[in-house]
């Protein structure tokens, strides 16, 4: 595949991840994902000093799935929304059928009353395994910036 | 200034979760009082100049391991001119010099360099009279169990292990048993008062209702074996159950919401664990008067402590860990377990709201009225079989109202 | 505490817009006092089981249609703990189930049901003589006026319809005088104190002057046929002209800036309006004390509804509306006039920042001072014909010194 | 027209549409929009209980210039700015000329003290009209996540 | 309500940083007090007609200048409901017109027009007796020195040469001896008490520490030529050093942080100066009580005011000027080296963080416990020589007390 | 060069930019410039006022490694980070090898305690040096919308 062709997909897919998660559609979400993944969620003070903590650990596309189960019917949370923005997506090595990206992400979450905050900031790390048919993440690893979070976090970023 | 309900500890009066004054006189009469307040863990000072920041209510307090070995805490504040002396959550340090002037502490806070103590070229400086030896930092006492470090701004509060009582350093020694190895840090700010969230803490009524995640998935019902463990009038409690017991009925059907009905896990490797203890127990969360849990829900086990942010917020510090020697694949479900902790946990996502919803229902008109806890009664007593109880939330307000002179 | 200028009415002191202690003192004595507050629309709860959250001041409310139709209103506030039962804006309930440990209430708001109240096994559980009678919500006394639902705290208020008065009743008369529907919310923010926003919605003096497009296309002059009318003391007030009376002069060529010259409308179809009632009346604010202001712009309705967020921040909720056999054009029509209307409105903009302009403008120095409400005289009288005058303004401030006893 | 050339000419009229508004360039907004247009905000609370309330709705570019007038010589509000940021843009379909479009926005005010806020985010829902020449806006529908709005609201967003 | 330490002013109780009825206090003594407060300078108002807005502690203050040329300052609150009249930094008026009612002001303050004052066709309007001089804005007393303007809402206090003092007025001379030319503003927010930072603007014993960039590139060291003038017992204070006297050694090889020792600058055009005063003086600090800096830097010069927001916070306005005849070389010398100052400067940026590290320092046990400034001795006075003083400091906090009473 | 090379080039500048920032690989920086150039903070306050004055201003490399020493060894503030985002970057002019260009920035900051902030946000205003190798800024001014820094500002925006 051209390298024009490779970022337009992961450009694509990146838009299709933040529209899913933005949109509430949680089920597609899994399936952005190839069956056998890593969705993790850590915090950079963690991360930076080789802590393997996550706030949120994937290990399968069942796993996923059943943190859409969760946020769906399990968890008690107030009704909130997410709008991310990404920045300075690159694709910084291409391995085979995989490109290994990063990105900045923004994510702002409203709450039921309108209150607007700053929730989440930080970088995607992921593993993107090229088509034939579209890219799908094998790995995203989402480093926050922040080692704290407001009240809770029920929603993948 | 606080007049509390006739009835007594079933009944605690929701002013105390929002008044400036109250929480003014908590900081006095709880954290600067006869309490011993959980500060870090010993695990987190590896050496000699290792060090921590941590708090007592509202004050900035440093811990560090001096040039002996030994353990000691004091005040985070310059006693120049108030400056923390360190920002960092943790490090290492030779010693601790003020940002500010430079003034220069040793490692048990001893005063030892005054930056142009005798001027420059025979002018300026201190006063001759002026002694080092009057300038330390504000020292607070430490002690010790089993690893985990608490200090104390009072003379007067019983040693350590009296104030814990033989039921809470038992459990200690249970969990404490072996060296630990930290997996990482949670931190969580809550939008009500730090009370509310050692209520929830210690509060098994809501465990298997609120936490769907719990019932549903069978970790942890009332039907299962269980019960609570109050001391010292109640100041710290235990609530634990063992999962091998369950017995079914008394949720399915009963339309308590607390479980879901036709619902399972793509991947249940999630909730496979591994029975670590031989007293079968599963989950059990220990509540330390006034600020500290221990938990062990499977195979997580975590310190957490709640630090007051002013009378409507609060941070929770959660500190996650192992045992040195967990094999690969313990170490393995311990972190996927981790999924079911945290701000972002399975079980404790339901926690971070559950405060937040009381704050704002007890506002206005609820200045005037007090939450009811009845259930088992009227008294603080330890329990073994049922965890139908709110025991553990009265010897809460036992241990306030015994502080708070109210 | 508080006294007031020898000046009486036609002055307010500015210390009530910033004190917290007034502020504390206001919930008690007037929003949980002997005055009717405005709740939300009938139409809001269409069937059984339909719910609506709202407030009371600080405190949250809950407002339900239950299973016979009746409409109740009861603080939002588990009786256990505290927790809110409802967060959402409204939606539809068999009962009300308590997220933190499942008591549940039904729509009236009596406790039917405590999760394990007889225990597990025999073992826990509430006391024998534990009586789900008295643990029932906080009930909050309601009556409804053409279809708008008021609450109080208060026994000794008089009826609703007495509080009202016959000329506040005449208008909500006109204007409920057949079904509504709903066209959608909006929700602003501001950076005042309450009682600046409801002064501001009873200043006849403001509304042609700071309001530019209000003169500029003549959609209201003190050069109309208009008026004022005051009651209950002045308590309520409403504020009223008739667009096709305008007289031309006294704005123009003035130097008030309230009219611009030279400027038109591109699309002058925004103002275009249906004369929809036979008195003439095409724009009437009426102002309910304490928080409800009921309008009429052109062919825009709406309720508004102040909530204080303490001392120094409200949130103004606006319930706009038409009715429901409004055919498509009057429709489209009310939806464009929106427009003028809400916090992006050509009218309303302007009164969102007024507010924060003076809450600022008031600080410091200012504690010591009063504003100065002499338009019109010094008492408070209605008036046909001039609404140059400040005597609504002046019945906001008696109504506010008769419950605050200053 | 070639796909990516319609996602350039896309792209673009967004970048000149964030650059004429946070450079208050107002007078120029109008003609980003074809004579007979739609141009609204709209809450989330509202858009998806189908209430048609908005917080501006202009209906033809006549009442996007009215708009402009008032923000310039009618209404009354602190002078502030707003800084845009736009991610996710996706051309969703393409009907002969129009192009229905999305992308999530973000808005940052700030006041002449300086202080800074999220005052705004949501998507943008868009129907573009492409060339012979510029695309124009013949719809664009700003849903808000937010049911709040602080203070007020006076630009467009 | 405060009692200060016996040990006098070589103490300063926390307290004072954070409680909100000592806040209240300064307010009413010290801002509104016997004191006088730098508003702006005469360069930034050119014409008739040009006004800034400042403030005075928690009052907003309008400074204009009338038709006759002459400067005066008033509260920027409408006397009618309290409107700001004003909200931009400054401009340009032919007077001032309140946006609510469209209240009319002259330059003075005088209230010149009251719209609708005798109402619309003959109803309406004011009381016959409403006269127009009683309501003109809240006037503020005003005088300049050397092109600063002060304000003052006393009547008592001296005139503003003797409150600044020979010394003072010596230095102001100094810098303000030809017309000045302003190069722009910067504004910094601080997450501390105002008078950490008033505080911090007079301590010598901080400038060569904290600030590395000064002793390690030599731009200012103890063992330099300099001194401190400390005047009106101690309420102002001037604190200088020359450049080219610097002695080597006190700071190599001390383990003082504050030398670097190993780095250069790549491009040291940035420290290149002129010598523009005669007196050799490269670095002077001047602190005006109670809240007024004025800065020579190398070739910077700026006004700085610090404007309380509440016990905890402040925002630091900076004024950054040069001379109007300067020639380009200097013009663009002190624009590079204005990196060394404001929110981002080499040295400054220092100063921003580290007041709030008090402030955090000195929280929970804290409020018990007060700073010690012992430098130098424990009275107040000057020095020549020696800058290893705090008696700058203690003099500060004799106006504190003198005002405060306490 | 074609339009749509420079276009890549450009914006990939931006998100080396951005990358080396928000990894705090300071060094780095100095190397995105030319050896004579202008790196130059200014409020919005000033710039539309004329005012020369800067929050931060280079005029050579040297200065922006003086600036990277100043941060690294020199001052004393609370450690922190950056995250960026950028929106609507445009090349406004090309002359010759020099392209003028201009973007949305935000910058959220999030301190050691988990605290974030929209700490700046404005436009960059940039003359870019084109290739034969890697483009280069030789000119940065960032204007940024907020007269006020919070606390303080030593890492570049
Ligand atoms: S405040 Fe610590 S040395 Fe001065
Ligand atoms: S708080 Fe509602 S059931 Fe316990
Ligand atoms: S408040 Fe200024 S004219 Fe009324
Ligand atoms: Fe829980
Ligand atoms: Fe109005
Ligand atoms: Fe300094």
């Amino acid at each position: 595949m051209e390298s024009s062709e490779i970022m337009r997909q992961v450009d694509d897919l990146h838009t299709r991840y933040i529209r899913i998660i933005d949109d509430e559609r949680w089920e597609e979400w899994p399936h952005l994902f190839t069956e056998s993944c890593l969705y993790k969620i850590i915090t950079r003070e963690n991360f930076d000093q080789g802590l393997p903590l996550s706030v949120m650990e994937c290990q399968s596309r069942g796993m996923l799935t059943d943190r859409v189960t969760g946020l769906r019917t399990i968890n008690v949370y107030e009704p909130h929304r997410y709008l991310h923005q990404i920045s300075g997506l690159a694709i910084e090595h291409i391995d085979g059928h995989t490109a290994r990206c990063r990105s900045n992400y923004l994510v702002i979450r409203t709450m039921l009353d309108g209150a607007m905050s700053v929730f989440s900031a930080g970088v995607y790390l992921d593993q993107i395994v090229l088509g034939p048919g579209k890219p799908l993440f094998k790995e995203r690893v989402v480093v926050a910036d922040s080692r704290r979070i407001e009240t809770l976090l029920v929603f993948p970023l | 200034m606080l007049e509390w309900p006739a009835e007594g500890v079933s009944r605690a009066p929701y002013r105390v979760m929002s008044d400036p004054e109250i929480y003014a006189q908590e900081q006095e009469r709880i954290f600067r009082g006869p309490v011993w307040n959980y500060l870090c863990l010993e695990a987190e000072l590896p050496e000699p100049g290792s060090f921590r920041t941590t708090s007592i209510g509202d004050t900035p307090i440093l811990v560090a391991r001096n040039k002996d070995g030994a353990i000691g805490a004091m005040v985070n504040r310059c006693a120049h001119k108030g400056a923390m002396l360190c920002v960092e959550a943790g490090g290492k340090r030779q010693h601790f010099t003020c940002p500010y002037h430079n003034w220069t502490y040793d490692l048990t806070g001893e005063l030892c360099g005054v930056a142009f103590q005798h001027g420059v070229g025979g002018q300026g400086g201190m006063p001759k009279d002026f002694d080092l030896a009057q300038h330390g930092l504000e020292r607070v006492r430490t002690a010790s169990y089993q690893g985990l470090v608490f200090g104390t701004f009072s003379s007067s509060v019983e040693p350590l292990e009296t104030y814990l009582g033989p039921g809470m350093t038992a459990h200690l020694q249970r969990v404490f048993h072996k060296p630990i190895a930290i997996l990482g840090y949670h931190h969580q700010t809550l939008e009500n008062n730090w009370k509310l969230y050692m209520e929830n803490s210690r509060d098994p009524y809501h465990a298997t209702i609120l936490h769907t995640f719990y019932a549903t998935f069978k970790l942890n019902r009332l039907t299962m074996d269980g019960g609570i463990t109050v001391e010292h009038g109640g100041w710290h409690s235990i609530n634990y159950s063992k999962g091998a017991t369950l017995r079914e009925g008394s949720y399915e059907g009963t339309g308590i919401r607390s479980v879901v009905e036709g619902v399972g896990l793509a991947d249940p490797s999630l909730i496979e664990r591994k029975q670590e203890f031989e007293d079968g127990i599963t989950v059990a969360i220990q509540s330390l008067f006034p600020s500290c849990v221990n938990q062990q829900i499977y195979n997580t086990l975590a310190l957490r402590r709640i630090e007051p942010l002013g009378p409507l917020r609060s941070e929770l510090h959660w500190t996650i860990f192992g045992y040195r020697d967990d094999d690969p694949a313990l170490r393995a479900m311990r972190l996927k377990q981790s999924n079911l902790i945290g701000p972002g946990g399975y079980v404790s996502i339901d926690d971070g709201v559950i405060g937040e919803w009381v704050q704002r229902g007890i506002a206005g008109s609820g200045a005037h009225s007090s939450a009811v806890m009845e259930m088992g009664g009227r008294d603080i007593v330890s329990t073994t079989g049922s965890r139908a109880t709110e025991a553990t939330l009265r010897g809460f307000w036992n241990g306030y109202r015994n502080l708070m002179d109210c």
